[in-house]
């Protein structure tokens, strides 16, 4: 079992030094997810500005798999238009449920290639998606309260 | 007597050297006539093979284990969701929930609905309609749920040719009725009800369709989409896999509506002393350890259905039941219970021989190695309906030959004369 | 390190041929060391012979068939409830409920007292005391309850070494209390509950008591009468047996009291369209078809237990956990959850690593075979009690070797060293 | 399969002929009893008069076999003490529940002899017992009205 194909160096990194760690204001939204399966949990906040990310904040418990995810995630998506945010979500969507079969676009995904190894892992990959699942779903509701600015 | 019927499975020998109890040999080394598939099927050797595999060497608890084993026993559950959601072309895989057998599954739906708030609910003066052809498990459910919350139940009433009389569909299908309840096949009558018409009419009122499929599902193709029901349900051990599961498909829409069934493990989302939250269908409905080498067996049954051919095999039924039917109008003594045209009927027929009881009949085909069914066949109020208090029940299925047809026949001919009846 | 530790089963070496997945080789050709018995037990080839030879030869519905299959199959799942009334020394066969595991058969106690008429039935103001060390099984249906009738649930806290708190048993169990439902053993901490104590106080107010032995009867000696429960409930892929099978024992003068649970075919006594009558006990409890081979395979798995011993097994298991707890006390960073001395436990050992999530825990001991869980366990309460969100929980059973405890002491060494926190 | 020790002749002419049938008066009890297998059901009216049996009358539906059971047993306990009658029952029951290894007492049983056969068929064993039982139900409760009289 090649450990060390999940546990890339940039994840355990991220899990020690997690960044945009900690709940932030302002925000639109927060949003509060559980892996039922294992409790890991995450609180989340949002901030959109005119359709753009200003800020993901959340406070996170869990394995360094979901910690690590949630960091790099932040860290992808802030200061990024929401519709970029999304198309990012949707590529690490789409290398998790790739079982090994997907080469990341380093460009789209800068660290999140470091997790192509966990596709392998069936039963983590639901700890890479937690954070991002939040995301989407914080971003949703903010988009609701920031959807005047938008149309404008 | 002829052995080539049209619309006979080919192959048919093949299929029966898949079913290792049809080489059986009963009392005095008679050959298994198995003529009880209504009230459980036989397991072809593939869906036993696949259990045993599955605890010899990937037994795991699901969901909750994150080591191989606990992997690949997940990966063998969550997959019979997706064959059984294929098998009744469920729009998600979300929408299908495994339960114990049929009737937890039947009354998974009433008690939630009675549970339920909001619009879902069914309370004072609401009305639930079921009809007076189903089986127990699809009665009783809905007594009790209406009696505890001051509901009405009403139900439609049958024709002399067991059929359901619609005569009277606008006086019981109204702006009251929260739910309609059929079965889409009896097992009593053999009647095939036409419920996606009655689905229809329903839903003009705003009401939900909750059909039982436990005789369907081995004989029709199952399309839930087509049929426009909200909630249906089979069982695991009549569509050749094993017992202790069975299977309830919803909308989707409305499972995440209602509230929980049973607590426990596996069905909540966060447990808290004070209070817990709960977990997305499918999983809402599914408290504790599911029937995990079950739903390996049921998936392994349902692709060896399908392998075969639903098509295949309602046609093989077709032509067995007309054979039967047949040969017992040409029995003197002989009134066959339910429709008499084979287009309109399952492969389960009931009979009465007058001057024998059913017991006595299905005693006497016992000993010559036939096994059928006697008795209310846990539908009490369709047997009271026409005027008996029992019946002796023949029910075929994919395995069986027009020989073991004959093999009835005649056996029923050597029952009279055994009773002096002839 | 020693492998003749006292109070090992004695020919340990063939108890494990019976258990053929002990042959399964992993990835990396690894073997199996599994620790996760406490969640799933794997099973012996006696367990699984038995229902292959159910399927292949007496497969037939029950209660219903008159034929020889079917007196076969009826007397097969029937003699199995014999088999499980003698396991818990239940006073009769009738008390012995089967249900589809021990989550049902605790909801349908609290089910059927939500909906008892008279003293049994719980209301407005009456109270429900569990434990903070339950299953999610055993809180959760409390909870459902509870909420729906207006009653109260309060809850025995723990001490810090892992036992329950009695400390305010008087203020807990009143005149109000109409329930007390614990576990007998944890399945998170370990510890073994003094249930008879506590139902000696419950019954002197007149409360019901229910015993969750799901983590109890794969390693106690279970006696219902001496432990003094009113309802036990048991679950049978935790003691060898098959998935989809549970047990509910309950007091046969409480079960005649009670309403039934779910309706349908099997648990009538008669159906008319308007209302029903109900069997007795215990068929009352059991709507549909029942888990007929796996009642099979249940009744096997708990005469291999019996044969072998529930003492020895007991022995067994407390030898293998007092070298694991010698063990971990040895490794710095590791703390145990739950009581520390082997005669107040069960074989489930709960631990934490400091600067490792369990989840990467697990994670690592399964690259090198070991099979352990690590989450919450359903028993999220007690973890929030000890301020930790989850834990990695090893648990053997009567087929774990002292070198597979081994293996796992290596293994929590090789995790430390990997992640760096040594 | 011995079908003609199931069938007797005995017990198919109490079929054909079932003697006490129909329901009269007076009567103390009357009890309803259901076989929830198959649906077989019994009527069953006892009348005692100072610990005597005086009637048993009934209305029954079911097979042959529950149908001459009642039969037989109208026949051996009308005008017998019912202390008489319910050792009758327990002879009945045991012979019922031996598997085909007692040989039935005449004396006692009468025509009750004819169901030793039965007892080689478990399934019908309920068949054959469903009217005694409702007879020991129904006297049972008759015996609450009888008590003075008994006392006396
Ligand atoms: C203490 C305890 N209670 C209840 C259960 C529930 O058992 P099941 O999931 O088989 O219903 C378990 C096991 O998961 C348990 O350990
Ligand atoms: C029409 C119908 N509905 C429901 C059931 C109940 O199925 P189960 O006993 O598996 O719950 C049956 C079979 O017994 C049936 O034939």
């Amino acid at each position: 079992m090649d450990l060390d194909s999940l546990y890339q160096e940039i994840i355990l990194d991220h899990y020690r030094n997690p960044h945009h760690a900690g709940l932030r204001d302002p925000f639109e939204s927060e949003v509060h997810h559980v892996n039922p399966t294992c409790g890991d949990e995450i609180t989340l906040r949002v901030h959109l500005d005119d359709g753009v990310v200003r800020d993901v904040s959340y406070d996170a418990e869990g394995c360094s798999i979901s910690q690590a995810a949630a960091s790099v995630m932040a860290d992808l998506v802030i200061d990024k238009p929401l519709t970029d945010a999304l198309a990012k979500h949707e590529a690490f969507l789409e290398l998790m449920q790739s079982r090994g079969t997907i080469e990341p676009d380093e460009d789209v995904l800068e660290d999140g290639i470091a997790f192509a190894g966990v596709s392998k892992f069936p039963a983590r990959v639901k700890c890479a998606l937690l954070s991002w699942m939040a995301f989407k779903d914080a971003a949703s509701t903010a988009l609701a309260t920031d959807a005047p600015k938008e149309d404008a | 007597m002829t052995h080539d019927l049209d619309g006979l499975l080919p192959g048919l020998d093949v299929i029966r050297k898949d079913f290792p109890i049809l080489e059986r040999r009963l009392a005095d080394d008679l050959p298994l006539v198995y003529l009880d598939s209504a009230n459980t099927s036989q397991k072809p050797q593939v869906v036993i093979d696949s259990m045993v595999d599955h605890l010899e060497r990937h037994n795991a608890n699901v969901a909750r284990a994150m080591h191989q084993l606990g992997a690949e026993a997940n990966e063998a559950f969550e997959s019979a969701r997706d064959t059984v959601a294929r098998f009744v072309n469920a729009p998600s895989r979300d929408e299908v929930i495994f339960t114990k057998n049929a009737s937890e599954a039947l009354n998974l739906v009433a008690n939630t609905l009675a549970w339920a708030d909001g619009p879902l609910g069914v309370g004072e003066g609401d009305r639930v309609v079921i009809t007076e052809m189903e089986h127990h498990s699809n009665i009783v459910p809905w007594q009790l749920l209406t009696q505890r919350k001051g509901a009405e139940l009403r139900w439609f009433g049958l024709t002399d040719d067991g059929h359901l009389d619609l005569s009277n569909i606008d006086e019981l299908i109204t702006e009251r009725t929260k739910v309609v309840a059929l079965t889409w096949v009896s097992n009593m009558l053999g009647t095939i009800n036409p419920v996606a018409e009655i689905a229809r009419r329903a839903h003009e009122v705003g009401a939900l369709v909750v059909v039982d499929a436990s005789q369907a599902a081995p004989q029709l193709r199952v399309d839930v989409q087509a049929v426009g029901a909200d909630f249906l349900a089979f069982t695991g051990h009549k569509v050749t896999g094993p017992t202790g599961i069975g299977v309830l498909w919803g909308r989707h829409e409305l499972l995440a509506q209602l509230p929980p069934f049973l607590g426990g493990g596996e069905m909540i989302e966060t447990v808290a002393m004070e209070r817990s939250t709960y977990a997305a269908p499918p999983h809402r409905f599914e408290a504790g350890t599911p029937p995990i080498a079950e739903a390996v067996g049921l998936a392994t049954a349902l692709d060896y259905l399908a392998e075969i051919g639903l098509d295949a095999i309602h046609r093989h039924e077709q032509a067995l039941t007309g054979h039967l039917l047949g040969g017992l109008a040409d029995i003197p003594g002989v009134t066959v219970l339910g429709p008499l045209d084979t287009t309109e009927r399952g492969g389960a027929v009931a009979f009465e021989i007058e001057g024998v009881h059913p017991h006595d009949v299905a005693q006497l085909l016992d000993s010559r190695g036939i096994a059928v069914r006697a008795g209310h066949h846990c539908a009490k109020p369709a047997h009271k309906r026409f005027g008996v208090q029992s019946s002796t029940r023949a029910s075929s299925y994919l395995y069986t030959t027009p020989s073991e047809v004959d093999a009835l026949l005649e056996g029923i001919i050597a029952t009279q004369d055994y009773f002096k009846v002839r």
